[in-house]
């Protein structure tokens, strides 16, 4: 058990629990029956995929992708080209290559996208489902199959 | 069939899939992954590129703002696009215009978060609170060069300001400072700035979003510079989008599209 | 990256997404969820993603619970499950 | 100036919408002009920018002039494959917006402004989708236009289109989501997001290209675009939201965002994974055209089951995306089937728009929604029903429509990949068709009073539209202009693109990179 822990998940944690968090997400997407509790749902499957693109960026050692956070490197990096090699006051260990000293920025860009993308997606589903509270009178999914399909009947 | 049943099943096929896909994944934050510094054998990937050469090309320190809004700055265009969007699809579900509608909702609400006795204190606090949260905001907005933030962050903490006035007093007062008419002009003025600053560099007879050509219009050293003044002004343009957006999708969301009475 | 920071607050993370789903008075869910996303973003900023923390601190954390919480005062508070 | 075409095509209706929000909301009467600008002169840049394509070859768009390293930018990529989408999506929008001239209702007017807008978003998000180069760029354009497809479906004032609008969100989410999960993993094996380097990458690098995680990425990234296109098992949501939304949504949804799906999975197939990494796995081919099959069979199967004229197109769309699907999957890169399968996305996003716009025209000026209250419509819409004979003719695959040109391609490639169930479907698909249309001119032509028929007519969610209780009491009129333009012109493309179909295959078959010599065997 332990071992199952430190050769397979310890290497992959962060991976794990993106699939543990985006299969709570997922089920009580299907689930759940109340609309907000499935719009909760949606929201933690889709930070699940956030969490999963962050992890892919992690560099051990590294730091946030700002230069000047830094000292000098920027000019270093731009003076000697990518092949200098780490700077004194750098806190990765013995890194071969001086870029490794920052996380990768390109799944940061990605995600800031795609929060913002999330946060359109939940007004719109909020906003429907104060309009679908306004036409039923209610946000639990059972009855509202049922109501539907009384309305489907008497026409 | 049991939706729970089912929704199990489904929910252990998808984990099963995604721990397979996982297995062969490199270490977690091994910094010779494909992703951080290319294939094996390859050429090395992008953000090795974004690392070592962005602020030579831009002049600007937060790599994820120079990727954000010059490298990417079309993904970026479309997403202050999809926030829009996003915008526009609530007014057309909620929004009602009508006079038979208003009549129905303006009942008051029963179950609202505190009664009248705290009112006092939590206005103050946030008329206190608001103006210190706007600078800030601003701050965010023009500093996302040298520190995290940026037009988005600080876009939606401009809008959480207005909604703050709207939570501690009434949506009335809030609409007051920002009506309709000027969160939807502000809306989509902020993407004609985006795609302005796109759009100028093909008058001059270069690709759509390529900055580097405006030195001419904006007289800086060099074409970096250009860049780097041109980010900003496209991060004021998500920032003006965003701010509008927030607080109109808590408006309408809060008085069901009446825009009147609110929480 | 801190791993045991990691870790700790993975689990955390699990256990307010358990819980923000199960709890019955969708208000306190909401809020509950509020601490999911303020927790994402201490994530974010351990793991050197500072912009996407800010982002989600004010998101995440700020407008959607807002946006939750507006709805579920325009609604209904009680849910079934 | 031409260079800049690929740009422009994007550009147009997103200034257009933007236009709109900032004046139309005050003279109401300026939205139709400005969106009707904006979309003529996407869809003048459309043919530019594909006809440069066509005699050319594929050429890149390096947005913000990044061009090397590759990928380090966003690159808009045009090639002869989506040249004819472009032109095919600007000329269906244009169509469709022909048709909403007149709000359909009063309840209606203060939204018209919302619709326009969302309608050019749309527009931009579909141009972007087919354009793009860049793996994350196409999710942001998905979101872009499912957001935007949300709107346009819960605009309408009935009860039920809210629920439907909810069901779509739901699935078309985790569908995106899906998809930009594929990225991701994609991402995390190549490191890059560009859609050639990844081909590059996958082409060229063995142990990536056979690593679990480029699979799962592909099984994601497949289920995603299935979600979204309404394939077999995933269709739930798509009759509900394509039959009780607004006719001038329906108009633009149903014929162009599951055939833009089916794009998607084409180009994913084709520029990411290479169709020699797909067809490498032996069994999934068959697999996938069973599903087809079943697709095929049960959309055929519910389609005959239903009363309602929208409904009933709903659940030939499923079946259609059946037809792609499967002729994209035929046994070893099946070239006939893929031609004849992206041949009829151009296809179907024609007579699609042609049976909704009939079924729009019917529902709007007639307050028809049922099948059986079509009795003698022939004789009082002349013209109306030439559009729609076309459409049906057109559906069951008769020549020199359209329709018969795709079946043939799809039915030949079935039989050189020895899928015979494959083929066996399509034909029974068609008989189903046939047997359904022409109920339906019977109906229309010769009239049937049946007792029954006025029992269960009025769906009362349509109450706003209802001003006609008793179809037999209207005089015999006419559509309006604004109606019969784009209907009839749709009709006129569907034998063009019928009648051309040698030209169009030959330029599908470029991008396929296929010796032009066999296009000559087949005529």
């Amino acid at each position: 058990m332990v071992e199952f822990f430190l050769n397979t998940v310890k290497p992959h944690f962060n991976f794990w629990v993106y699939v543990i968090l985006m299969m709570i997400g997922l089920w009580s997407l299907i689930a759940k029956n109340n609309l907000i509790k499935k719009m909760m749902g949606l929201a933690i499957f889709q930070s699940a995929i956030i969490l999963f693109y962050v992890s892919i960026g992690v560099k051990d050692g590294a730091t946030i992708p700002v230069l000047e956070h830094y000292g000098d490197y920027a000019e270093k990096a731009v003076s000697a080209g990518p092949d200098v090699s780490a700077t004194e006051s750098s806190p990765a260990p013995a890194a071969s290559n001086p870029a490794d000293a920052f996380a990768n920025p390109v799944p940061h860009v990605l995600m800031l996208t795609a929060i913002v993308v999330g946060v359109a997606t939940l007004g719109v589903a909020l906003a429907l489902c104060e309009m679908i509270f306004k036409e039923f009178d209610t946000l639990e999914e059972d009855e509202l199959l049922r109501k539907i399909k009384a309305l489907h009947d008497d026409a | 069939m049991n939706p729970k049943f089912f929704a199990s099943i489904a929910v252990v096929i998808t984990g099963l899939v995604l721990l397979y896909g996982i297995a062969d994944f490199p270490t977690f934050g091994d910094p010779r992954s494909p992703a951080n510094s290319g294939v094996e054998g390859g050429a090395p990937s992008t953000s090795l590129y974004y690392i070592n050469e962005s602020y030579g090309d831009t002049k600007v320190p937060n790599l994820v703002t120079s990727v954000l809004a010059d490298y990417r700055g079309y993904d970026t265009m479309f997403e202050t696009v999809v926030v829009f969007a996003a915008g526009i699809a609530i007014f057309a579900i909620l929004r009602c215009v009508g006079k038979d509608d208003g009549a129905v909702i303006s009942a008051p609400t029963k179950n609202s978060i505190d009664g009248d006795h705290n009112r006092i204190i939590v206005g103050m606090t946030c008329r206190l609170a608001v103006p210190v949260v706007q600078i800030f905001a601003l701050y965010v907005v023009a500093h996302g060069h040298h520190s995290p933030g940026g037009g988005f962050q600080g876009g939606v903490m401009l809008g959480a300001s207005f909604i703050l006035i709207a939570l501690a007093g009434n949506l009335d007062d809030a609409l007051g400072r920002f009506s309709e008419k000027s969160y939807m002009a502000l809306a989509s003025l902020g993407i004609l700035i985006y795609a302005g600053f796109g759009v100028l560099p093909q008058v001059l007879g270069k690709n759509f979003l390529d900055y580097g050509v405006l030195q001419k219009i904006l007289l800086t050293d060099g074409p970096e510079m250009a860049r780097s003044h041109s980010m900003l002004g496209v991060e004021i343009g998500v920032a003006i989008t965003v701010m509008s957006i927030m607080f109109a999708i808590f408006a309408n969301l809060s008085s069901r599209g009446t825009l009147k009475g609110g929480l | 990256m801190i791993l045991s920071f990691d870790i700790i607050i993975l689990i955390f993370l699990i256990v307010a997404a358990i819980i923000s789903l199960n709890v019955k008075d969708l208000l306190s869910s909401a809020m509950i969820f509020g601490i999911y996303g303020f927790l994402i973003c201490l994530l974010w900023a351990e793991m050197g993603a500072v912009d996407v923390a800010f982002t989600e601190a004010t998101v995440g954390a700020g407008v959607s619970t807002v946006l939750f919480i507006a709805t579920i005062l325009n609604t209904r508070r009680r849910s079934s499950d | 100036m031409l260079e800049q075409l690929p740009a422009v095509i994007l550009l147009a209706p997103l200034f257009g919408a933007l236009l709109i929000s900032l004046f139309g909301l005050r003279e109401r009467r300026a939205c139709f002009p400005v969106a009707f600008a904006s979309l003529l002169i996407a869809l003048a840049s459309a043919i530019g920018a594909g006809t440069r394509a066509f005699t050319g070859g594929a050429y890149d768009y390096f947005i913000g002039g990044w061009e090397e390293p590759l990928g380090i930018g966003i690159v808009l990529r045009v090639d002869s494959l989506n040249g004819l989408l472009l032109i095919a999506i600007a000329v269906v929008a244009v169509l469709a917006l022909i048709f909403t001239i007149r709000p359909s209702s009063e309840k209606d007017e203060g939204k018209t402004a919302y619709f326009y807008i969302l309608f050019l978003l749309l527009c931009v998000g579909l141009f972007g989708i087919t354009i793009t180069g860049d793996a994350f760029n196409l999710f942001v354009l998905i979101e872009v236009s499912a957001l935007t497809s949300y709107g346009l479906v819960a605009i309408g004032s009935s009860r039920r289109c809210k629920m439907a609008a909810f069901h779509y969100l739901l699935m078309g989410t985790v569908g995106a989501s899906f998809y930009l999960l594929g990225v991701g993993y994609l991402y995390l094996k190549t490191g890059s997001l560009n859609i050639q380097d990844i081909n590059t990458i996958l082409a060229t690098n063995a142990v990536v290209s056979e690593s679990p995680g480029v699979t799962t990425a592909f099984i994601l990234i497949l289920v995603g675009i299935w979600i979204k296109m309404a394939f077999f098992p995933l269709y739930g949501w798509l009759p509900n939201a394509y039959s009780y939304c607004p006719s001038g949504s329906a108009c633009l949804l149903a014929p162009l965002m599951t055939k833009v799906s089916v794009y998607v999975m084409i180009r994913v197939m084709l520029s990411i994974f290479g169709l020699e990494w797909v067809f490498g796995h032996p069994g999934w081919s068959d697999l996938v055209v069973w599903l087809a099959v079943i697709a095929i069979l049960a959309g055929s199967i519910m389609a005959l089951a239903q009363r309602e004229i929208k409904r009933m197109l709903c659940y030939l769309i499923v079946a259609e995306i059946g037809y792609m699907v499967g002729g994209a999957w035929l046994n070893d890169p099946n070239l006939w089937g893929l031609t004849g399968a992206f041949y009829h996305i151009l296809a179907d996003a024609m007579m699609t728009l042609c049976l909704f716009l009939t079924a729009g025209i019917f529902f709007k000026y007639r307050g028809i929604s049922e099948i059986a209250d079509l009795d003698g419509i022939f004789k009082k819409m002349p013209l109306t029903s030439i559009g729609f004979v076309i459409g049906a003719l057109a559906m069951i695959g008769v020549p020199p429509t359209c329709g018969f040109f795709s079946k043939f391609y799809l039915i030949r490639g079935g039989i050189e990949g020895g899928q015979w169930e494959y083929v066996a479907a399509l034909l029974i698909s068609s008989l189903v068709n046939a047997v359904l249309f022409f109920r339906i001119f019977e109906i229309a032509y010769f009239g049937k009073k049946p007792a029954e028929g006025h029992d269960h007519e009025h769906n009362h969610e349509h109450e706003h539209e209802h001003e006609a209780p008793a179809q037999t009491v209207l005089p015999a009129r006419e559509a309006p202009l604004s109606a019969l333009i784009p209907l009839l012109a749709a009709a006129a493309l569907i034998l063009l693109v019928g009648i051309f179909n040698g030209q169009i295959v030959e330029l599908i078959r470029v991008a396929f990179e296929i010796p032009s010599t066999l296009v000559s065997n087949l005529r």
